[in-house]
């Protein structure tokens, strides 16, 4: 497969494979490299990114919700410089297209960040993150100036103002919009009684975040490709966004509660498995399905063996 | 790090609040070592009917590694397990323990948490002669301490986190590793902190670590939902945790 | 307990316990009496009420989801005639005051609608149901309309718009604001292969719009009560609105899945209980906790009987 | 309508595809007649723990009521049960099934749905000497029946839902109950339907019944899910189903 996630001429990023992770769940380099088969994915976008160092938030930032859970992290990176100067050797031995995702900039912030990304090959394409209650005039304007970039721009839009910024966001110059950010919650903190803020992610978010897709994927401009994610667990959800009108998803929090569903979701779209009938037995194209798994249906009780994969 | 599957063998009481699992498990996680630990999914035996309540691994410390491949640990009571159950299993999680090198006496401490990530280092460390004391402070006060080895001598802490003999038991000790319960954990090692100062004028580097055991979302150092800030740094409780320096932790 | 879920003044209502069914959960009358004690709720909400008859939609309406379920109905029901003189009766047993969802309605509807409402004295007050994607000055003109009854008048505001509606809402004459309706989505029937679109529901919506009510209850004049609800499964679900700033919840589908939840936490919330000790033994405040429960801690197999209540 | 617990007494593979599940329930459930059914949900021993996947209910129509209070029902055989799993019922849900008068030979069929909701008048029709006969449409077919009593005359339709001497099989049949699957329930009902009206110019009203048994989320009446239209009015399946006149129900 040869899939054009962006816009076409000169920026357009063709990936083999409709299926990435989100930002902020992969890390910013190849942590899961013993987890699963990166050769299988189409793109990693990177955690996010921003041009000074930020550090972690304090205090409580996971709370467990009911099938999901509420995560704050406070975006903590080193800043944009040694965040490539980390993992640049990395990325070059990556067998797929490295995005960097940037998070909540100035233009100013913007334009010295292009300094710094135009001059590293080993970054394929920018996901710019625009923030949750952004203003119309100021998303066109970090926009346009990421948009003059070489490399391909992705534009993460924020939950709630999608169906605001989208036409504006690809007027000044977005190659690809990528729908949605996860949506921002409250939750309460069991072990200390206090409420904490952040985002929730689960699967019940994905029919919601359907819905917005495809509305959106009939109004903006057929050449400007989506790229949809919001709680896919599952290859069936991941399909759903394609046929919503996707050209490729991306697969968050599923990836930390099971790490091989990302790969398997890739395996599914990418072609590399036909749709498995139901009851049928595990086989290599699954992966996450150990030896120990095949072997515990025919024999009881089994003996655990680690994941081939 | 791998995923790899594991089931429940055996099942125990261990005291009125917690039960003893047998986790029969992959060979390369019998070299795990104390302060190790491995995140748990419970699976259904056919993998299409995934449950996504709860979401999150759960944070499991070996509390005796044992012949056989079989790893133990302690979960409460009221959680529902059965034999033959099976288990997802991504591990080792974290990093060893780092001891002394001439290591004669440890002080434990337990603080609003039970102290299971404390316990797999004692059989070894008893059988190099090293005198171990157990503090438990807070709601661990509750957990019952006659399955240990009566060579760990158990001290129940006052309310104000305090014992007798403290200062004794402070100067005694060669090292101390404190683990505190989750949400307000950098609170906790706080008070522990607090303290340690009043009694220890100077807290020496790599004599008093703090042992944390969040919730780990990734567990790989992907999603840096587990970082704290150590001397201007970040670090990560998945990947250079559990224990840290308490005095270079950044505890606000 | 005396808890003014409207603004103070000739409109106000009163109830002696801040729990409410959600629109649409627990039907026109009185269908929950043999399942849940109405004694102890503090109003009941009638399903959505129509000035004309509406039929119901046809097809898949129901798909269930991971921890939720996507529903939708087309709100059958006979017309706001016909759901008075069917449900006066019932409504004058009720031991709680009725308030009337009317959804969906043009502003000569409205006038309508309240000729038939201010003549009925069953009817305690009227919740005014604005649709989603409805733009301000259409709700203006709405909530002016209805503000003119004798009744007191609560408005539910649709997910996405609460934000941009609460204020002139409230100044068009609302007497409290229901935050708010579920939000909308789009799920796929693994029984025919399509894609149904209706209203997302499960305890992962909970922290969305818990953050959307504690935002609003800054925003909005203090003498506003907030009435909140929204994925509340459990008594500390709805403290939690409470302590957000909301004057009382409405519990939604979680009445389905589990009936006597409904009655526990208007129980718990009303003082009818005290907060439950974590592991305690089941008493005859935990209303669902049935004899069988209660027996089957001390002895094996249980013998079961019917719930006492 | 009531609820009530129950727990899983005895579990039995009846084919390949089905268990049987025999449930100890409450007294008042004992007295359920065929067309009625259970809406039935897992609850934890600690209804402090509880889990919200599943959401809805699942609707278990009876196949049989025996002595002691017991309920069996036929679930997958792909669906993880243990005896001793406690339930949490609400019950009855529905009407019972109203037969003709002086029925003598009623005609059954499944489509798209596996038979369980038609088996809990096999005994009793058997006994007053009504001839039965099953007719197994669409994956049905799949259902295996060499657990139903020998009287039970069981026919697999072909492709184009019919089979031969289908016209005898209609004109000997003083009643039709079809039963069909989930989804495109009304469809189902449609192509029935057609076929029926080919083979039979005239159907008369209490003749042909259509069984619907999607899932209710509130199964009392209260939130018009499963709302249908019957000759201008609206009918919920939960309250006046699962049967209905297929003459008189909007198919579309
Ligand atoms: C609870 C809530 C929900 C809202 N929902 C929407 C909505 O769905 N669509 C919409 O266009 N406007 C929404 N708004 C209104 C929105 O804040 C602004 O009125 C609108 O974006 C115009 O921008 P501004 O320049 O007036 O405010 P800004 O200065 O852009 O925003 C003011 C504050 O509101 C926050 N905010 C902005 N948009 C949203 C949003 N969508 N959800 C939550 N917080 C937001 C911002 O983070 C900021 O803190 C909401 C506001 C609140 C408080
Ligand atoms: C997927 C999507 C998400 C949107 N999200 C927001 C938002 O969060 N806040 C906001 O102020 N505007 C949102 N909009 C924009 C919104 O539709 C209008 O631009 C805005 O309400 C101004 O009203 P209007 O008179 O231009 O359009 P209207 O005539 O009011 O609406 C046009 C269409 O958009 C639908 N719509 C309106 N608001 C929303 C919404 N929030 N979510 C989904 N559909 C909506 C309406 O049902 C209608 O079908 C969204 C639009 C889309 C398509
Ligand atoms: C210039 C700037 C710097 C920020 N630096 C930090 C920081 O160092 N740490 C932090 O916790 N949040 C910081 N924030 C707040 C972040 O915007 C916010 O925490 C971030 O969006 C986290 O998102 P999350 O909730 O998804 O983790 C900063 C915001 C801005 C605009
Ligand atoms: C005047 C009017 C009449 C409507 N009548 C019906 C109707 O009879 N049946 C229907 O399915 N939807 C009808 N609709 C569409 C409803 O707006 C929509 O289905 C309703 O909001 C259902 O919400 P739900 O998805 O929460 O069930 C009507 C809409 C309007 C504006
Ligand atoms: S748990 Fe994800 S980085 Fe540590
Ligand atoms: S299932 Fe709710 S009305 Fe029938």
């Amino acid at each position: 497969m040869a899939i054009e996630i962006t816009k076409p001429g000169k920026h357009s990023l063709i990936v083999s494979t409709p299926v990435m992770p989100a930002a902020g769940t992969l890390g910013f380099g190849d942590r899961y490299k013993a987890l699963l088969n990166y050769d299988m994915l189409g793109a990693v976008v990177t955690n996010p990114v921003t041009l000074e160092p930020w550090k972690p938030a304090a205090g409580t930032r996971i709370i467990s919700l009911d099938a999901g859970v509420l995560v704050h992290t406070g975006l903590p990176n080193p800043g944009l410089a040694k965040v490539i100067s980390q993992n640049r050797r990395v990325w070059a031995s990556m067998p797929v297209p490295v995005i960097v995702h940037l998070a909540s900039a100035s233009t100013s912030q913007i334009k010295r960040a292009l300094d710094l990304i135009d001059t590293v090959d080993e970054i394929a394409g920018l996901e710019l993150g625009l923030r949750d209650g952004i203003i119309r005039n100021e998303a066109i304007d970090l926009v346009s100036e990421a948009a003059k970039m070489e490399k391909p721009l992705l534009v993460r839009l924020p939950f709630y103002e999608c169906g605001q910024l989208a036409l504006p966001v690809a007027d000044a110059g977005a190659d690809a919009l990528v729908l949605t950010a996860p949506p921002r919650g409250t939750a309460r903190d069991e072990h200390t009684g206090r409420l904490v803020s952040g985002r929730v992610y689960g699967p019940l978010i994905k029919p919601i975040v359907l819905r917005l897709v495809g509305r959106l994927a009939r109004e903006i401009p057929t050449d400007l490709p989506i790229i949809a994610g919001g709680g896919i667990h599952s290859p069936q959800d991941a399909r759903d966004y394609i046929e919503a009108g996707a050209v490729a998803v991306q697969v968050d929090t599923a990836t930390w509660a099971r790490p091989k569903m990302l790969e398997r979701i890739a395996r599914d779209l990418g072609g590399w498995i036909a749709t498995r009938q139901k009851d049928a037995l595990p086989d290599e194209w699954n992966p996450d399905m150990s030896h120990t798994e095949a072997m515990e249906r025919r024999t009881a009780p089994p003996t655990p063996r680690s994941d081939p994969s | 790090m791998k995923e790899t599957q594991a089931y429940i063998e055996r099942i125990k009481r261990v005291n009125r609040g917690y039960q003893r699992l047998e986790l029969a498990v992959d060979r390369s996680l019998t070299a795990m070592r104390a302060g190790q630990a491995l995140l748990v999914r419970r699976i259904d035996k056919d993998y299409d009917i995934e449950n996504w309540d709860p979401y999150l691994r759960e944070l499991w410390f070996p509390v005796a590694i044992q012949a056989g491949n079989i790893v133990a640990v302690e979960r409460p009571a009221r959680a529902h397990f059965v034999p033959g159950q099976l288990l997802s299993v991504l591990g080792p999680v974290g990093r060893a323990y780092r001891f002394r090198h001439k290591l004669r006496n440890v002080l434990l401490i337990a603080y609003e948490a039970m102290p299971a990530a404390l316990l797999l280092m004692i059989p070894s460390l008893l059988a190099k002669q090293v005198g171990i004391t157990l503090v438990l402070m807070g709601s661990a006060r509750q957990y019952e301490t006659n399955h240990l080895p009566e060579e760990v001598e158990v001290i129940q802490a006052e309310d104000n986190l305090t014992w007798s003999d403290m200062v004794m038991t402070l100067g005694w000790a060669d090292q101390v590793f404190a683990l505190v319960g989750q949400g307000d954990s950098l609170r906790f090692f706080g008070e522990i902190l607090a303290i340690m100062r009043e009694r220890h004028y100077d807290i020496p580097a790599n004599y008093l670590f703090g042992v944390i055991q969040r919730d780990l979302p990734c567990g790989v150092g992907a999603c840096h939902a587990c970082a704290l800030s150590l001397r201007g740094e970040h670090k990560l409780q998945c990947i250079d945790g559990p224990a840290f320096d308490l005095t270079e932790l950044r505890l606000n």
